[in-house]
């Protein structure tokens, strides 16, 4: 029995620790970041029937919408849509397996792919439908395989993933701060969508602390979004509309 | 003709007989099992004890573990180094794989010993920095021949030690014992 | 004790199986040597007979208590079984509502399995012993079954068929 | 068998006017035979099997082996994207089935274990075929779970056990909650069908040679009807009949719970809960009268047990049943129209107007609609034949409600940009199988259980007498117990 | 230095690699069964488990970004941006990310086969040939033709080879390279250079520093997608509409079909094809109006009313977006895209770029400039137009041109069926193709030498389009060749070594590596650079480890703004080529570009725009639609004059209603797995005709749309519920 464990009790106020901010009003929808997420993540491509039928494996999409009609007919900013590691995540306790859990050291929603055991209630419950689901085993031929990212467990049929905000990325550096003896700097790494982004649209880093880049835009824009922050989910990615 | 068979399967000696078929299906097939679980053997009979015997560091030939995520296995030139100088290498007839694999230029297909499932993200760097030895996982390679790994790399143990390690430390605890610190 | 002998009389109907057990206990046979078997549930009182003993309700009582120890081992001490904080969303280790869900299905559980298993124990279920007992009786018939030590056989015998048993006979052993 | 081996109801009874013809024709309990009769005639339907029922047998076991476990295989291994689950509907039939499979055990219980309770006596003929449903249901429900998921053969990871990752399951998920539910309900209608079902066996094992001797007296556990061997019985079949009522209320609240818990538009409704559990009698109900319409008809002796009181009695029930989830579908509507949010809306106006419309409509129509043009008419609802098809409509209806719940409903969500829909594909044959396997178990447990609890008939048959009031025969009910 | 490289020092340590290839099944037997191998020689900057990562150049387009590819075990296992890099500055786009999926592309020409023309690659159909024989086959094609008898033609980027082949040129007197692209065709490049020429009497492509502006009119430039250089457009583009630092820009767009470019835009003009010179000029006099002054001479032949009329934009819009524009003096238009394929193309390139001396932004901070030109760029490297390649082919039908060498283009896909490209090279006794992957071009070839993956070979490459600095990008192999390939500077090297004479005496490099050691050499006298080195080892490793050479400062070349306003400029509507009631508007993919179709996850990208993946589509407004009673996703057929593509329809509610549009990069019938017979292929609509630079005036057409009755459903990542509201029933 270990009662040393301390209960983390979220608040409403308390914010995560890694958040990401995305300006939507420079987001030009290239899917730069999608691509380099899948590249970075292992995505499986799922080919066109299934991609089609709502299957594709994309952990981060770039949602748009219309506005008004021909002539008046706007585009609305391209949307970049991953899991928004919410501090108080509905995908977690709905899990029997404990497959999503919620991580204390680095407050994020983690998916322990060997502890799922594909019930699919976690995607059920997010609200932003992020969550993508190993439908099949999907083939990668030879030689495509070489290109797989060791640092990334390579999902197989059955099993839930999601956006991990590039936790193999947090890890390396902190490894490495740590191996060189100091703390880590703001804007050392970032994921793989903000590090692909040609307009800079995302920029990722500690929301925790009030000087790393991603506390001074929020607090420099000062009319962030979060997405339906209504449901009480606290969710880490805040949007900037802009326009 | 069913009849006369479920009658003689119904005596004692019959319920024995499907006791010992039952048994035997059971067997094999656990032993099958318990075959695929094996890993076949490796192509030198690699002298672990006879190595560190000579004082040689493990971090030589594995230097991997201080730097990286990976203990690494020695390149091939790396034994070459020192096993060229060696007139046995010459003779040996258990050095003549190497001696074969040097020449031809194949590489050695090694089986690997140590290994953890492809969920879970091990780092040796960290372990080594912490202060853990080689032996503290792998064993005392003084006592054995070919490696072979004292214990199973599963959850509980690592745990276990991740625990300890934390100590009364409740922020270390939240770090080590993180599902998010080993699988991603 | 010295020589016993089993008797079991058939009756098609319950009046006279109990005037037949009163009879009985005039000759001096305790209720204890006496047992009925019946193909419906009669019940002691139908045939003036001292009520039955049954470990059911407690033994179920015990399971309920079981299920409950074990629900709360689930739900207040196997959290903190884990080497690693295991936190999901902003609720509680131990969430309070869902926490009285487990507890109740578990200690229904322990109940009913228990309950069921009452019924095992209670009555030596299962027994495939050769047993006294005669096929008749699953047609809706009441027997006495008189096992004790039986002084005077033949008395017992008469008196049973005068009190209009189908059918008195010394009772053996069989495989059902 | 002579007379005089009626039950001693007859002498007392005694009293012969025009009257009691009626009565006896109409009330099995008023219409006793001897009870060696009785068991001959339960045993020979048991017995009597005609080419139609191997035919039938076949052709469902053909079913079977091809839509439930060559296409479970093909599922399993290819995986989930046999089926049409996709995002953003992760759920499909499957759990429509889970959820329908389990409503429908709800009627064994509710009849064995509720109108036990309340001593409604009409129960006395049906309760093991009820009971039967019930088991036989939660086998399908506990299939469908399995073949929904993902790693199926990782399943025995959601039961609490000590194992080396220290990990226990999550007792915070809905899913949990579920499955220790449905455990502990399939565990206990077992128990509470075999209980009653002891006396029974021994009275088989003593009418039978052969195979069927060794089975049933494995079965009977040698039971042979002591005094204590009844009362232990007795007291657990009270202390059954009381305690599996709210295991019975709760297994269809926690599934509710599994919807009404999440985050979903539409779902997060307090009322899930009693209206699932209507909505579960509801269709339990209607699938009694279909199986009771057909071992009725298709069984040798069976229109003596079962008769149109019965048909008409629980034609009663199926109406306030169906006025009870009218009720609460009503009051969920009328919320959810009144006060949602613009999701909840637009996934009302999906309900009705969009490419499902259709199965909203036929929904209330199969659910209310048909049942109340129906049932409240006593003669119509005495109708073996009428009632089995209003059982019917009721089934599918039912159905179509847990289908517009999961698939149709989860289309609609927080991220329009997801919406699709749904297009079940592998599941069509599996549902299809699990179906056949449900009638196949049904049919086989026709042949080898006696349907009918006989020893409680005729305590029935004990119990009830015609008395004379003045001028007026009335049936009179005495309490044994 | 190319020697220590082997293959076989790099792929050696296989262990790792296959443990993370092995499935994930827990401790099941797969991961039993896993077999080590070491390095035979371990190189010495890498270490087991750790990465190592390579600063090389992206060549999925001509722009030239530089990346940095992180390796492991000798594999490369994710592209990123090389944040030193002036072009790109760290950041990517689709197209570079999936570079990788071309490395390890399952469908790569692995070994040199001969083969039969226009037959598929296999066993059956050619026989391998090892490099020696492939060499030789090179040696006799050089030197057993006359030097007029030779042509080689490349792709776009203006590399090492690119060069290589030129010195040949000039030195042997075989044809001197044709460089080609399907993109430098759609972004009529010879058109820009040419307006460029006209008005400031020097040609070359202009570059526009969105970065700076404050208003942006863009007719029909796609900067943000695939246009000259897309990763620097995007990120001036971000930079002026970053609100923090300064005044959030406004960003105009003029353009028939809205184009995810367009999408960004603040306003969006949908004007009608054949106006854009016209609504240029417009603007440009109702600005001077606004201004006042004299109207140049430029403006002066304008008449709004009749403008407004024939663009279909309103004059008070007109008015408004003319003051908007001369408001700021930060005001940038640039003239792009599909505005440029129009048969007067260059007059609208002319009247757009004539708009910028409103607030006379050339050479200023937010206006237009020359491009930098890369270091070594050579005066005569520029890319060919489509009306040169037209003559070139005709060449070729002639029978003037013997061998033919084809490297990093596919011109049987890219160009128009109706250019008869494959027809040609029937009169052409051998084609030598240097594919990495079989496309059509080089199932058309006697002979198949495959050249490395870009990210296997030595070079550099000329970075002439997107950039204010001076930038000579470097590559580097950062694996070992995967198959069975050679680099094709060193084939040619070693064939002109073989065919001995003037071509031996040309190319006296040993290798790939030392040429491009020889072409960088002269920058190590240059001044300004990131780093310097004594000698040319050092230099070249810096050089590579730098990932390429820039100058510190910029060096953009102002226009000379003198004569811009002071000329006529033609303002008449461009003339529409066929029949039909559609103006057609292709489009390249965004995301597939003309070669991208061959990588799956390229494949699997959301459309920016329509959100389409894996397939091919057809835009329409949604009222015209109705009007002919077509549905969304039903197949109809293309007809112009030229030919007839079939694709599905997309509803797209932000098109003219007479037009409708089609993207570009599907339609392949080979090129692999992922590629081949998906989709349909645009260019087989374009008819012959050009704008007055030699563009193809792909445009510049008016097609016929007929319903079939057939439907192919769409692969979308869109819900056509959600977004469009279909299905959901009618509203209450």
């Amino acid at each position: 029995m270990n009662s040393k464990i301390p209960e983390i009790k979220l608040s409403e106020e308390q914010t995560g620790k890694w958040g990401m901010v995305i300006d939507q009003d420079i987001c030009t929808g290239c899917q730069a970041c999608v691509a380099a997420c899948a590249m970075e993540n292992n995505l499986s491509f799922v080919g066109e029937v299934d991609a089609g039928y709502g299957r594709s494996m994309h952990w981060i999409r770039i949602e748009r919408f219309w506005e008004g009609e021909y002539p008046e007919v706007k585009m609305t900013p391209g949307q970049p849509m991953m899991c928004q590691q919410c501090g108080s995540a509905p995908c977690e306790p709905v899990c029997p397996a404990f497959a999503t859990v919620h991580s204390q050291a680095e407050q994020l929603n983690l998916q322990v792919y060997n502890r799922c055991v594909g019930t699919r209630y976690c995607a059920n419950n997010c609200p932003y439908q992020v969550r993508s689901f190993n439908w099949r085993d999907y083939v990668r031929p030879e030689p495509l395989p070489n290109q797989l990212n060791p640092d990334v467990t390579v999902r197989r049929m059955g099993v839930m993933e999601k956006c991990t905000f590039c936790i193999q990325r947090i890890h390396k550096a902190e490894d490495k701060a740590k191996s060189e003896g100091r703390e880590l700097t703001d804007g050392e790494f970032t994921t793989a969508c903000a590090q692909a982004c040609p307009a800079n649209a995302i920029t990722f880093g500690r929301i925790d602390q009030p000087e790393s880049l991603v506390s001074q835009l929020i607090r420099k824009h000062g009319h962030g979004v979060k997405h339906l922050e209504e449901l009480g989910t606290l969710p880490s990615v805040t949007y900037f509309k802009g326009g | 003709m069913f009849k006369r068979l479920f009658d003689w399967l119904r005596q004692p000696l019959g319920l024995i007989a499907v006791g010992i078929v039952l048994l035997t299906v059971f067997s094999l097939a656990a032993y099958g099992i318990f075959l695929t679980q094996q890993s076949s053997a490796q192509p030198i009979q690699f002298p672990h004890r006879t190595h560190v015997g000579f004082g040689i560091q493990c971090l030589y030939c594995h230097p991997g573990a201080a730097r990286g995520p990976s203990a690494g296995i020695p390149s091939q030139a790396k034994c070459w180094g020192c096993h060229q100088q060696i007139a046995k290498t010459q003779t040996s007839a258990l050095l003549a794989p190497l001696k074969q694999a040097v020449e031809s230029g194949t590489p050695i297909q090694w089986v690997p010993v140590a290994m953890v499932p492809d969920f879970v993200q091990f780092n040796h760097r960290a372990h080594v920095a912490a202060g853990q030895n080689c032996e503290d996982c792998h064993g005392d390679m003084t006592l054995v021949t070919i490696a072979e790994n004292p214990q199973v790399f599963n959850m509980g143990w690592c745990l276990d030690c991740h625990r300890k390690a934390a100590g009364e430390d409740e922020a270390k605890l939240l770090k080590l014992a993180d599902c998010g610190t080993c699988h991603y | 004790m010295a020589e016993e002998k089993s008797i079991l009389a058939v009756f098609s109907d319950l009046e006279p199986a109990a005037n037949a057990i009163e009879h009985l206990r005039s000759l001096g046979i305790h209720d204890d040597c006496m047992n009925i078997i019946s193909g419906i549930p009669v019940t002691e009182a139908m045939l003036g007979r001292p009520s039955q003993w049954t470990n059911v309700p407690r033994i179920a009582l015990g399971g309920a208590i079981l299920g409950f120890l074990g629900a709360g081992f689930l739900v207040f001490v196997s959290p903190y079984l884990y080497p690693y904080p295991i936190q999901v969303s902003s609720q509680a280790f131990v969430p309070g509502p869902p926490s009285v869900v487990v507890l109740f299905e578990i200690t229904m559980l322990g109940m009913l399995t228990s309950t069921f298993l009452g019924v095992f124990l209670d009555s030596l279920f299962p027994s495939y012993r050769p047993m006294k007992y005669v096929p008749e009786i699953s047609d809706g018939k009441i027997a006495i079954l008189v096992e004790c030590a039986v002084p005077e056989e033949g008395k017992v015998t008469e008196k049973l068929r005068k009190m209009g048993a189908e059918s008195v006979q010394l009772a053996e052993a069989q495989h059902l | 068998m002579s007379d005089q081996n009626k039950p001693s109801v007859q002498g007392t009874a005694g009293h012969h006017d025009h009257g009691e013809e009626h009565f006896r024709e109409k009330h099995l309990l008023l219409d006793p035979l001897p009870r060696g009769e009785m068991n001959a005639m339960v045993m020979e339907s048991m017995q009597t099997t005609s080419w139609r029922f191997w035919l039938v047998f076949a052709i469902l076991s053909a079913i079977v082996v091809y839509g439930l476990f060559y296409k479970w295989g093909v599922l399993i291994l290819k995986g989930q994207g046999e089926a049409g689950v996709m995002r953003p509907d992760y759920w499909g039939i499957f759990l429509v089935n889970t959820v329908f499979w389990i409503g429908i055990s709800h009627a064994g219980t509710f009849i064995s274990a509720i109108l036990r309770v309340f001593k409604a006596e009409f129960r006395r003929p049906f309760t093991r075929a009820a009971e039967l449903m019930t088991t036989f249901g939660l086998v399908q429900a506990g299939f469908s779970v399995f073949m929904h998921m993902g790693r199926v053969w990782l399943a025995y990871w959601l039961f609490p056990y000590a194992n080396q990752r220290m990990l226990w399951p999550n007792l915070h998920s809905p899913l949990t909650w579920d499955l220790l539910a449905i455990t502990t309900y399939l565990l206990s209608s077992t128990m509470y069908l075999f209980l009653p079902l002891i006396p029974d066996m021994a009275m088989a094992r003593d009418r039978s040679t052969g195979w069927r001797k060794t089975f049933y007296k494995i079965l009977a556990l040698g039971f042979r009807g002591t005094e204590g061997e009844w009362t232990h019985l007795r007291n657990a079949m009270n202390i059954f009949a009381f305690a599996i009522i709210p295991v019975m209320f709760s297994v269809h609240t926690i599934v509710s719970w599994d919807f009404a818990a999440a985050t979903r538009p539409g779902w997060n409704s307090t009322i899930f809960g009693p209206y699932f559990v209507v909505g579960a009698l509801h269709s339990g109900m209607g699938a009694v009268v279909m199986v009771l319409a057909i071992v009725r008809g298709t069984m040798k002796h069976m229109k003596y047990f079962i008769r149109p009181e019965h048909f008409e009695a629980i034609g009663k029930l199926m109406l306030i049943i169906s006025m009870g989830w009218a009720y609460f579908f009503f009051n969920d509507y009328l919320v959810q129209w009144y006060g949602g949010d613009k999701w909840t809306k637009q996934l009302l106006h999906f309900h009705e107007a969009g490419p499902l419309g259709w199965m909203w409509f036929a929904m209330l129509v199969f659910n209310v609609v048909i049942p109340w043009s129906v049932l409240w008419n006593h003669k119509w609802r005495s109708s073996p034949w009428l009632i089995f098809f209003v059982g019917l409509f009721i089934n599918v209806g039912m159905w179509f409600e847990r289908y517009i719940i999961i698939p149709v409903s989860v289309t609609i969500n927080r991220m329009p940009f997801t919406w699709r829909l749904y297009e079940p594909a592998i599941e069509i044959p599996m549902s299809i199988g699990t179906l056949a396997l449900f009638i196949l178990l049904y049919m086989a447990a026709s042949r080898l259980v006696p349907l009918i609890p006989v020893w409680e008939v005729q305590e029935g048959q004990m119990a009830h007498k015609l008395t004379r009031f003045g001028r007026k025969t009335v049936v009179t009910v005495s309490e044994l117990e | 230095m190319s020697e220590n490289f082997s293959r076989r020092d790099f792929l050696k340590l296989a262990g790792l690699g296959a443990a993370t290839t092995a499935v994930l099944t827990g401790c099941g037997p797969a991961s039993r069964f896993v077999r080590r191998e070491p390095y035979m020689q371990m190189p010495e900057y890498t270490y087991n488990g750790l990465s190592t990562y390579y600063a090389t150049t992206c060549r999925e387009c001509a722009a030239g970004c530089g990346l940095v590819v992180r390796t492991m075990q000798g594999r490369a296992i994710k592209t990123e941006g090389n944040t030193n890099h002036p072009l790109n500055l760290g950041k990517t786009c689709a197209r570079g990310q999936a570079t990788l999926q071309g490395l390890y592309n399952p469908d790569r020409v692995t070994d040199p086969i001969q083969k039969a023309r226009g037959t598929a690659l296999g066993r059956e159909s050619g026989n391998l040939l090892d490099w020696d024989a492939a060499i030789q086959v090179a040696a006799d094609a050089l030197g057993k033709h006359k030097p007029e008898e030779i042509a080689f033609l490349l792709g776009l980027a203006p590399d090492h080879l690119d060069d290589l082949v030129r010195e040949l040129a000039e030195a042997t007197g075989i044809n001197p390279p044709l460089r080609f692209g399907a993109l430098s065709m759609f972004e009529a490049r010879a058109t820009l250079s040419r307006a460029a020429e006209n008005l400031f009497g020097k040609s070359g492509i202009p570059y526009f520093d969105i970065g700076g502006a404050q208003v942006v009119f863009s007719f029909g430039a796609n900067f943000l997608e695939t246009w000259l250089s897309p990763v620097s457009y995007t990120r001036g583009f971000a930079q002026m509409r970053e609100a923090l630092s300064k005044r959030r820009g406004t960003f105009v767009q003029f353009e028939p079909r809205l184009s995810s470019t367009g999408a960004k835009a603040d306003e969006w003009i949908p004007i009608r094809p054949g106006t854009e010179a016209l609504v240029a000029l417009t603007i440009g006099r109702l600005a001077f109006e606004l201004i006042g002054g004299a109207l140049p001479r430029a403006f002066s032949d304008v008449d709004p009313m009749q403008a407004a009329a024939k663009s279909g934009v309103k004059l008070e819009t007109l008015q408004r977006l003319a003051a908007l524009f001369a408001g700021s003096p930060h005001s940038l238009a640039i003239p792009g895209g599909p505005a440029l394929g129009l048969k007067n193309g260059l007059s609208v390139a002319e009247a757009v770029l004539a708009l910028n001396a409103i607030p006379n932004n050339f050479g200023k901070p937010g206006g237009v400039f020359f491009s930098a030109p890369a270091p070594g760029q050579m005066e005569s490297s520029r890319a060919a137009s489509t009306r040169e390649m037209r003559d070139f082919i005709t060449k070729l039908a002639d029978g003037d041109i013997k061998v033919l060498f084809i490297h990093g283009v596919n011109p049987v896909f890219e160009l128009p069926a109706e250019m008869g490209f494959k027809d040609a090279l029937q009169n052409v006794e051998q084609v030598i193709s240097f594919a990495t992957f079989p496309d059509e071009t080089a199932l058309e070839a006697d002979f198949i030498l495959p050249d490395h993956h870009g990210l296997e070979s030595w070079g550099y490459q000329q970075v002439g389009t997107g950039t204010a600095q001076s930038v000579l990008s470097g590559a580097q192999p950062v694996v070992s060749p995967f198959y069975n390939t050679r680099a094709t500077v060193d084939v040619l090297l070693a064939a002109a070594k073989l065919a001995g004479g003037a071509f031996a005496q040309a190319l006296p490099y040993v290798d790939e590596v030392a040429f491009v050691q020889h072409r960088i050499a002269p920058l190590m006298r240059e001044s300004g650079g990131p780093f310097s080195a004594p000698e040319i080892g050092a230099f070249s490793a810096y050089f590579q480890q730098h990932g390429g050479w820039w100058k510190k400062g910029t060096d953009l070349l102002p226009p000379n703004p003198a004569d811009v306003l002071n000329r006529d400029l033609d303002q008449t509507e461009s003339e529409f080529v066929g029949e039909g009631e559609f103006f057609l508007v292709p489009f390249v993919s965004p995301t597939l570009a003309e070669a991208g179709a061959n990588k799956p996850w390229l494949q699997e990208l959301p459309d920016p725009t329509t959100t389409v993946m894996w397939n091919t589509w057809v835009e329409m407004n949604p009222a015209t639609a109705h009007d002919l009673h077509i549905e969304n996703e039903d197949v109809v057929v293309i007809t112009s004059e030229a030919g007839e593509v079939e694709a599905p329809v997309y509803l797209y509610p932000a098109i003219r209603p007479d037009t409708i549009a089609i993207p570009f990069g599907q339609g392949h019938s080979s090129y692999g797995r992922y590629a081949a017979g998906r989709g349909a292929n645009p260019a087989d609509l374009f008819g012959l005709h050009f704008n007055q630079a030699g563009d193809l005036a792909f445009a510049g057409m008016k097609v016929t749309v007929r319903k079939t009755d057939r439907k192919q459903a769409l692969s979308r990542m869109e819900s056509l519920m959600g977004v469009y509201g279909e299905g959901l029933g009618q509203e209450k």
